[in-house]
């Protein structure tokens, strides 16, 4: 089997719902169908590993492959998908046929990204998703707003693609190719470069700070598509990116420091933004930064399996997660976390919404918990002081999962009038918290060797107290949530209505982003637009000058040597210091034009030998024939 | 051959005229003797010239100018402002230039004449001069010679179709102008 | 030695000289005869003329080189193919006049005088002798003088004619001393006699000698410093009399030029610096008198100023370059249509000559703008006009020569000739015109597009005439 | 066959420019603009079947050579390689639909379609000549169709444009002829013909010689590229001009400067090259970030994009800098920068000839090139909004289109030989990205202002156009190996990669 | 008599007649200054032949050649004053001054 089979059915598919446009009937169940073939597709691929090569040039190959935690990926992908896009199916309906197959091309982009066994390939997948993106965030676009967030996000990310091109070159430097098998033989400093690009690309990717203000942008798109981006596919790109290159890279002594302090402080800062939000999607977008944090500390960590084991439960409970939360969103018309309290209107809502929540606070036995274990195991073998960094963020993950759990779904009043979700979202919903449920078998004794073997990575070995201490995160984080609750601050958390729109919003970051980048850089292209326009102005006024000092000295020294003819002369020594002055005055554009104006000056100034007199002819006469004997004399 | 003696003052003689009579055209008021101090000038030379023992050249340098001159004059009072070409007048603009220009035009070929470093091959038997000539102008010089011709009956031509007034077909004028812009004004040009 | 059959053998060596006396007698004999009405015959007699002389001059091409007339007059291919060039501006010329003098009572005459003043410049082309050179200048330019003044109604006419001859007598009166001062230094007239004589000359009789005899070639040329008439002359003298005056002279006067700076002698007298700065200067100040003409026959004037800086050029580069020849007469073969291509427009539009009189002349009159564009593209240097083989030859020839700054002062003239060129070019093809536009007669509009076409044809299939430049003999 | 593809819209922009006015053809311009289109494919057929036979040797192929002035060994020699096929061939087609887009002839269509003609044979003998008098005669004629199109055609103040883009692309031809020239007084035996001075290298160890007929060509070829800071004729040369001039102009004119960089520069002195191919990168680079910024604060649309085409031939000439830089040991890396600048200059003239077109579309409409005088036109023009939205992605650079290919070659090929100059660059594609994105909002997202509830749609020509150019984008994009191999067939060698 | 004086007396005369031709308004006083720079050219070219030359005959042909110039430049002198005259009513530079620029 061509593995380029797997981004090729969803894009088929997409291409189909566009035909199919008309009817409205089919669009969906295509979209749906397709999905489950390709998840077919991933299921065989992931069996086979299959893998093939496209000769773009003699110099160029690309390497497409499914291999490593790519099996995972792949299929992990549709079958995140495919409820997602059944939810999209049937809640959207502005621009339906375009959502679904902006989903299905993204859907593409990002098999077509876990397929790529080179940066070349990588970079089309990465690019396309960022692309698809933009489109999907933007899908609502009577509203310029969302335009704009689309933009920013794509804006965003696109910097963190400079960082794979960078890797991109400097493998084709170090390597002579762009394969990722390459990439331990390429020597120094190509590998830093290498380390660096990838960093950045994946920090950029799955919003990580200082990139993470994106994320929020990103919830402008429809609920599914935050569902879509944040759980298994945009987002964890990057963690993919790293889960698969980190080992190459790890002889980079900075590397795996660097992605784990990275992650660290996005999970720790990420923690907070969740915890004090009052948005939904917004809280559930911090989370989801605070979570790949936690999944890049663990890369850093060095262990690649607790990382890609965090992945998978992360994308099943937060799609679930966004899902609940579109239902809710769509039942209220309003995603302000106070204003929500569907537990009695929406019963089973809350309870899938409630097992996602536990999968997110890490509670035992849900596999999520025994993906964030293996993390502290990692991040206690790797250092203390990350250890326990790790547990406060996780401590911060009970409370903003808690949180959310109780503001959305919590007791409210039973008769309010809402709108209820349909059987498929309900379906979709029902799917996604089987599967996380069902994730739990990871706390198998068995699961270990085999999460290792997908991941083609290692695990910590664990130790007993990790797990306690893991329990007394979550005791203490359900006290602080009982605490909250008992004081009814449990929405403001007993921040200022001051203080509290830039601690939400990232803790500021996008003002300072706005300040430090955006700005300087609209700035700095407005001015030299207007520079453009009027190049050198000083260089029209240097040339002016210069014509004035010219004339002058013309106009004094001439007519003492010869009056007449050159009187004239000096009249127009006159006349060009007086056009001159008016150009200067004038201040015109560009030198280009002054050289111009100049030569033009020039012209009407030797029109004015002309004078029409004879005589004046004669001395010019003259004098040529003085300065020929001269010429003639003086050169050898 | 003449005396040296003589010959040297004689040169000097008309050395002087020639010079002097020269500066004098141009500081006269009256055109009609500015003609005749030029003409005398011109004689000047050609005795310098018969001197030098190009007689044939010299005589038909005088007799040429006499000729000339008359018709400078007549010219002058034809168009010259005032008519009878005897009023004082001066028609003179950047005179210092001029000055200038003459005082350096002399200086320089005075440079020449003196430190020209010309060969000093004095001519061998001056007195076949006017027969060498004959030969030259026949001989080596054919085609200078028809060339002058060519050009002589040129200028005699040319000087008539400018200054005649009156032509083989009435006036001269007539219909000598450009075309005008439009057809239809031809008619009544 | 038996003078009178060398005297005959020699007559062979000048017979299309020889035909345009005849012609021009003939010419005048029949105006003087023939009644009004049948004046104009005149014109076709005289072209006649130029054809059968150019006939004989074909003939002559490639044949024996020598000097003949006691080294008085050079019977080779440099004379030959300028004579062809002349002949064949005269007859263009001729062409331009019938109807432009239609009207004009002494028609007749004017033929004779314009056959002599193309005389003056062939002897010109020819002359190896410094008083041959002085009597054909002087036939050239004294027919000159009565050609540009030949409108007698006209005022400026008259003005123009009046300028050009107190200008040419100043400047050939300053010749014939600098003639006499080389004379007296070499001790013999011809230029081989300058060459033997002038080996070991130096000082100020040399230097004030080519300086005055320079002076003399840069009024035929219409170069600085002795070029204010050729604007007055191209704007007051006839139309068709103004093309024949800007370009014919030029000829004998360039060709003469190359004969005469090589035969100074190398080691005591640099010339190509004094060239190339008069080169220099006369593009340049022809370039930017032009920029704001709007009289549209003056412009010609100083661009014909301009276009002659260009071709000194190839002068510096005589001895320099083994194309400096080609170059010369390559530039004056594509100069010459050039000039008659832009003059015949003016001409067949009845002499219309101010600038905002061109407005829409595209629509009016597609042939001739598109004749008047590609003689001023061909001016410019635009491929694949003649023009522009010939400023590349130029170039190369400065460049080859050691004269690269020569080369770059040239280009940055080239840029600044566009704008006045495309100062007529774009009102006449963007513009809408405001009234009708007549043209004078069948005849100019075709010798404008005959120009023009040769402008293509000699630019596009260029080899016949470079390979006959290259192998020009030049003798001195 | 080649000299087929120059000859016959020559001959036939000849025989249109004698066609009566009135009559026939001169009066049904519709009829006329089929025929011009017919003819302005001829050939497109002759590259595409030139292509099929093209073997990928390394060398010329399927020279044509006719004696023209021997004496100065000039002569008429035409022939393909791997850098000169794509380019003919991407004129080509551009031209055809250029030709066959509508526009407002403005009475004269006879003459619109003979000097576009005139430019499509002028343009392709540019790219084919194999001899420098040749290659020259065709960079000036160019020049002067361009100049007449843009006077007769354009709006605005287009008459000073014109003459503005004519003084200065030709204030750049004459350095380049004093170039040529001097490097033709090195041959020996003297010639012109590109392939003998290649094999001659005359110029080598020249020193300052050298130097000097390195500055007249690259001056010449910067202006025409154009390179910061002798990009100024650009933008009014575009914004005045009818669309499918500036269509021409971005696509194929701007081409010649960086062709005459690669063709004759990097191929006749490379040393020279090789000695300042750093400086060369830091004006790449400040083209790139400069005509970047500048585009970024463009209100009218045709600005914006003349800029991006600024940037866009920064990263070419980044691409060249990299490519002819005496890095020995990155000969793979080089190739790609080399392979990805000729692809760029494809997929930038594909690509900005259709954001030239689509301007010229959306001027016909509503009249400006403000682009806030626009906005939610997705309302009203879908088909316009998608092919806008697929060139402005295109020029931004995503990958699956044509610009990614072009773009990702000579990131990585420069990243190789000089990793900062690369990484500055860099920033490059997220302005443009920037710019793009801001363009896309502002004209088509949001709401539709009230004059535009009228605004109509592509019609059948223009979609036809754009849509042909999107598909080539699209299949350069996806699949472009067809296009890689054929210029890597040059790129390969020519830096000499084992 | 010696060589140098006599083309020093050539020079002054030649001088004269420069100062002439550049200051006088009149036409024809102008052209007598050109007159005598042609005559101080022909008193040089007769020295030269004379003393320099050798007597060679080229050089007296020389001569009749510059009074042919001088003859022809005259005649035609008067004829265009006459014609300028005519339609212009001018007789010194200063009223043509309608071509100029």
């Amino acid at each position: 089997m061509n593995p380029l089979v797997l981004p090729l059915a969803p894009l088929v598919a997409a291409v189909l719902v566009v035909l199919l446009r008309r009817r409205a009937g089919l669009v969906g169940p295509v979209a749906v169908g397709s999905l489950l073939v390709t998840l077919g597709i991933a299921i065989g691929a992931a069996l086979t590993e299959p893998a093939t090569r496209i000769a773009w040039s003699p110099a160029i190959e690309l390497s497409l492959g499914v291999a490593g935690f790519g099996r995972v990926m792949v299929v992990l992908v549709p079958a995140i998908a495919t409820p997602i896009v059944a939810y999209a199916a049937t809640t959207e309906t502005d621009g339906r046929t375009r959502l679904l197959a902006l989903m299905l091309t993204f859907v593409a982009a990002m098999l077509l990204l876990l397929v790529a066994g080179d940066f070349v390939t990588l970079l089309i997948g990465w690019e396309l998703v960022g692309a698809t993106s933009w489109a999907l965030i933007g899908h609502g676009w009577h509203d310029p707003a969302n335009g704009k967030s689309a933009t920013q996000a794509f804006l965003t990310t696109r910097l963190g693609d400079l960082g794979l091109y960078v890797a991109a070159g400097a493998t084709l430097a170090g390597t002579g190719a762009f394969a990722f098998a390459g990439i331990p033989s390429a020597g120094s400093p190509w590998r830093e470069i290498i380390a660096g690009g990838i960093l950045l690309a994946a920090a950029a990717k799955s919003a990580q700070v200082p990139f993470s203000p994106w994320l929020f942008a990103a919830m402008a798109g429809p609920t599914p598509v935050s569902a879509l981006l944040h759980s298994a596919t945009l987002v964890a790109a990057g963690a993919y990116l790293l889960i698969r290159l980190a080992p190459a890279l790890a002889p980079v002594p900075w590397f795996l420091p660097s992605i784990a302090v990275v992650g660290i402080v996005t999970a720790l800062a990420g923690g907070v933004v969740a915890s004090v939000g009052t948005h939904a999607k917004r809280v559930l977008a911090a989370s989801t930064s605070a979570q790949y944090g936690l999944m890049f500390v663990a890369i850093g960590a060095g262990s690649t399996a607790a990382a890609g084991a965090q992945l998978v439960t992360h994308a099943a409970f937060k799609s679930l997660l966004f899902l609940a939360a579109g239902v809710a969103i769509h039942a209220v018309g309003t995603a302000d976390l106070g204003r929500f309290r569907l537990g009695r209107i929406l019963p089973a809502v809350a309870v899938a919404s409630g097992v996602g929540a536990l999968a997110l606070a890490g509670v035992p036995p849900l596999g999520a918990a025994w993906s964030k274990e293996a993390i502290v195991s990692a991040a206690v073998e790797a250092s203390r002081p990350l250890a326990i960094a790790t547990l406060v963020a996780g401590l911060l993950g009970v409370v903003y999962a808690g949180r959310f759990q109780l503001l959305a779904f919590g007791a409210g009043d039973p008769d309010r009038q809402v709108r209820r979700p349909g059987r498929v979202e309900l379906a979709a919903l029902l799917v996604l918290a089987s599967a996380t449920i069902g994730l739990s078998v990871l706390w198998l004794p068995a699961a270990a060797a085999r999460v290792e073997d997908l991941t083609r990575g290692t695990l910590a070995a664990g130790a007993a107290w990790e797990f306690v201490a893991a329990l007394v995160t979550i005791i203490a984080g359900a006290l602080v949530l009982a605490g909250l609750t008992r004081t009814g601050r449990l929405l403001s958390i007993g921040i200022g209505d001051a203080r509290r729109p830039a601690l939400e919003n990232w803790l500021g970051l996008p003002r300072l982003t706005t300040a430090a980048v955006v700005r300087p850089t609209l700035g700095l292209s407005a001015a030299l637009a207007r520079a453009d326009d009027r190049i050198i102005d000083a260089g029209v006024r240097a040339t002016a000058r210069f014509a004035r000092l010219m004339s002058a000295m013309a106009a004094g020294r001439v007519e003492v040597v010869i009056d007449d003819a050159v009187r004239a002369g000096a009249a127009f020594a006159l006349v060009t210091a007086d056009a001159a002055r008016t150009v200067d005055d004038r201040g015109v554009d560009e030198a280009v034009e002054a050289t111009g104006r100049g030569v033009g000056l020039a012209g009407h100034q030797s029109r004015r030998l002309q004078t029409g007199l004879t005589h004046h002819y004669f001395v010019i006469g003259s004098v040529g024939v003085v300065a020929i004997a001269a010429i003639l004399a003086v050169s050898r | 051959m003449m005396d040296p003696v003589l010959v040297d003052a004689a040169f000097v003689v008309f050395a002087v005229l020639a010079i002097v009579t020269g500066y004098r055209v141009f500081r006269t008021d009256s055109m009609v003797r500015a003609a005749f101090y030029l003409l005398a000038s011109f004689a000047a030379v050609g005795g310098i010239m018969v001197l030098l023992g190009a007689e044939f050249l010299g005589m038909v340098l005088i007799l040429m100018m006499a000729g000339e001159m008359l018709v400078m004059a007549i010219v002058m009072v034809m168009y010259m402002m005032n008519p009878a070409g005897l009023n004082p007048m001066v028609m003179v603009h950047q005179d210092r230039v001029a000055a200038i220009a003459g005082v350096v035009a002399f200086l320089a070929l005075a440079a020449v004449g003196l430190f020209g470093g010309f060969p000093n091959t004095p001519a061998p038997d001056p007195s076949l001069a006017t027969a060498q000539l004959g030969r030259e102008l026949l001989g080596n010089s054919m085609l200078v010679f028809q060339t002058a011709g060519v050009t002589l009956l040129a200028t005699m031509i040319g000087a008539v179709a400018i200054a005649g007034a009156r032509g083989r077909y009435g006036s001269a004028e007539d219909g000598s102008s450009e075309p005008p812009l439009q057809p239809d004004e031809e008619a009544t040009a | 030695m038996n003078q009178g059959e060398s005297m005959v053998a020699s007559l062979g060596d000048i017979l299309p000289e020889a035909t345009i006396v005849a012609g021009g007698v003939i010419v005048l004999l029949f105006a003087v005869l023939a009644p009004r009405s049948r004046q104009h015959c005149a014109a076709w007699i005289a072209l006649i003329t130029t054809a059968v002389a150019a006939a004989l001059t074909l003939g002559m091409l490639g044949d024996a080189q020598t000097l003949t007339f006691f080294g008085t007059y050079a019977r080779d291919d440099m004379a030959a193919i300028g004579r062809l060039v002349i002949l064949g501006a005269t007859a263009a010329t001729i062409a331009l006049s019938m109807p432009w003098f239609a009207k004009d009572p002494r028609h007749g005459e004017y033929y004779t005088l314009l056959l002599y003043s193309a005389l003056g410049a062939v002897l010109l082309a020819g002359a190896t002798d410094l008083k041959e050179f002085v009597v054909a200048m002087l036939l050239s330019s004294g027919t000159g003088f009565v050609l540009a003044g030949y409108h007698r109604r006209s005022s400026a006419s008259a003005e123009a004619a009046m300028k050009y001859y107190l200008l040419g007598a100043l400047a050939n009166s300053a010749t014939l001393m600098g003639v006499a001062l080389l004379f007296g230094l070499a001790g013999g007239t011809t230029l081989s006699a300058l060459s033997t004589g002038l080996a070991s000359a130096s000082g100020p009789a040399l230097v004030t000698g080519v300086a005055l005899v320079v002076i003399g070639l840069t009024f035929k040329l219409g170069a600085v410093p002795i070029h204010p008439w050729v604007p007055d002359v191209a704007q007051g003298a006839p139309a068709p009399v103004a093309a024949f005056l800007t370009a014919v002279p030029k000829v004998g006067a360039f060709i003469f030029l190359a004969r005469f700076v090589l035969v100074l002698p190398a080691a005591t007298m640099a010339w190509a610096p004094l060239i190339a700065v008069l080169a220099a200067t006369t593009m340049t100040l022809g370039n930017l008198a032009c920029l704001w003409q709007d009289d549209v026959r003056r412009l010609l004037g100083w661009s014909a100023v301009s276009q002659t800086g260009y071709g000194l050029m190839a002068i510096v580069a005589l001895g320099r370059s083994d194309l400096a020849v080609t170059a010369l007469l390559f530039f004056l073969a594509a100069y010459v249509p050039a000039n008659f291509a832009a003059f015949g427009t003016v001409v067949a539009l009845r002499g219309r000559t101010a600038l905002g009189d061109y407005e829409g002349l595209g629509r009016a009159q597609p042939w001739l703008t598109g004749s008047l564009a590609l003689s001023f593209l061909s001016f410019i240097g635009v491929p694949p006009l003649s023009g522009f083989v010939a400023k590349l030859l130029l170039f190369l020839v400065a460049i080859q020569a050691g004269y690269a700054w020569l080369a770059v002062v040239a280009a940055v003239n080239t840029v600044v000739s566009i704008f006045y060129y495309v100062r007529v070019i774009a009102p006449a093809t963007f513009g809408v015109p405001a009234g009708p536009m007549p043209t004078l007669a069948r005849g100019p509009i075709w010798t404008t597009i005959l120009a023009a076409g040769i402008l293509i044809l000699t630019g596009v299939a260029a080899e016949p005439l470079v390979q006959a430049f290259t192998s020009a003999t030049v003798l001195h | 066959m080649l000299t087929a593809a120059i000859f016959v819209p020559l001959i036939a922009a000849a025989i249109l420019a004698l066609l009566p006015r009135d009559r026939g053809l001169g009066a049904h311009p519709r009829r006329l603009a089929i025929v011009a289109t017919i003819v302005a494919a001829v050939p497109l057929a002759i590259l595409a079947a030139a292509w099929l036979g093209f073997r990928g040797t390394g060398g010329f192929e399927q020279v044509e050579a006719a004696p023209w002035i021997p004496t100065l060994g000039i002569a008429y020699r035409v022939g393909i390689d791997g850098l000169s096929l794509p380019l003919a061939a991407m004129t080509a087609l551009l031209f055809v639909v250029a030709i066959a887009y509508p526009v407002d002839l403005r009475g004269r269509p006879l003459a619109y379609f003979a000097l576009l003609l005139f430019l499509e044979g002028v343009s392709i003998g540019l790219f084919l000549a194999l001899d420098l008098f040749l290659f020259f005669v065709f960079w000036d004629v160019s020049l002067v169709a361009m100049y007449f199109l843009i006077g007769a055609w354009g709006h605005g103040d287009a008459q000073r444009s014109a003459l503005k883009f004519f003084l200065y692309t030709f204030a750049g031809s004459l350095p380049l002829l004093l170039a040529i020239l001097g490097l033709y007084l090195t041959t020996s035996p003297r010639t012109f013909d590109m392939a003998e001075i290649i094999r001659q290298q005359p110029l080598a160890g020249a020193g300052t010689y050298a130097v000097l007929v390195f500055w007249g060509f690259f001056v010449g070829f910067a202006i025409k590229t154009p390179i910061v800071p002798l990009h100024t004729w650009l933008p009014p040369a575009h914004v005045d001009a009818p669309g499918p001039a500036s269509a021409i102009l971005a696509g194929v004119l701007l081409k010649m400067g960086t062709y005459g960089f690669v063709r004759i520069l990097m191929s006749m002195l490379p040393e020279v090259w090789a000695q300042f191919s750093l400086l060369i990168g830091v004006m790449a680079v400040i083209s790139i970030l400069y005509g970047a910024l500048v585009a970024l604060a463009q209100t009218n649309l045709k600005r914006l994009v003349a800029y991006t085409s600024v940037n866009h031939m920064g990263y070419v000439m980044l691409g060249l800098a990299a490519a002819g830089a005496a890095v020995t040991g990155q000969e793979a890396a080089r190739a790609i920068a080399l392979t990805g600048a000729t692809v760029e200059m494809v997929a930038h003239g594909l690509i900005t000839g259709a954001l030239f077109l689509i301007s010229g579309s959306i001027l016909t409409r509503g009249g400006t090139y403000e682009i806030d005088a626009y906005g939610g036109l997705l309302t009203r023009a879908r088909l316009l909004t998608a092919l806008t939205g697929l060139m402005a992605f295109a020029s931004l650079g995503l990958p699956g289109l044509a610009g990614f290919v072009a773009e990702v070659q000579i990131f990585a090929g420069t990243l190789a030989v000089y990793p900062w100059l690369a990484a500055l660059a860099l920033v490059g594609i997220v302005l443009t990205a920037g710019i793009f994105l801001r363009m896309l909002g502002r004209l088509f997202l949001g709401s539709l202002p009230e004059r535009w509830t009228e605004f109509p749609d592509l019609h059948r020509r223009e979609v036809a156009g754009l849509g042909l150019l999107g598909a080539v984008v699209v299949l350069i994009g996806v699949a472009p190996a067809w296009l890689l191999g054929v210029v890597d067939s040059f790129a390969g060698p020519f830096v000499g990669r084992p | 008599m010696t060589t140098e004086a006599v083309l020093i007396v050539a020079a002054a005369l030649f001088g004269i007649g420069v100062y002439g031709a550049l200051s006088q308004q009149s036409f024809v006083m102008l052209m007598m200054g050109i007159e005598l720079m042609i005559n101080g050219s022909l008193l040089a070219l007769v020295v030269l032949w004379s003393r320099a030359a050798g007597g060679n005959p080229e050089g007296q042909m020389l001569g009749v050649v510059f009074m042919t110039v001088m003859a022809v430049e005259m005649a035609l002198g008067f004829a265009l004053i006459t014609g300028v005259y005519r339609v212009r009513r001018a007789d010194i530079t200063e009223k043509l001054r309608r071509l100029k620029g």
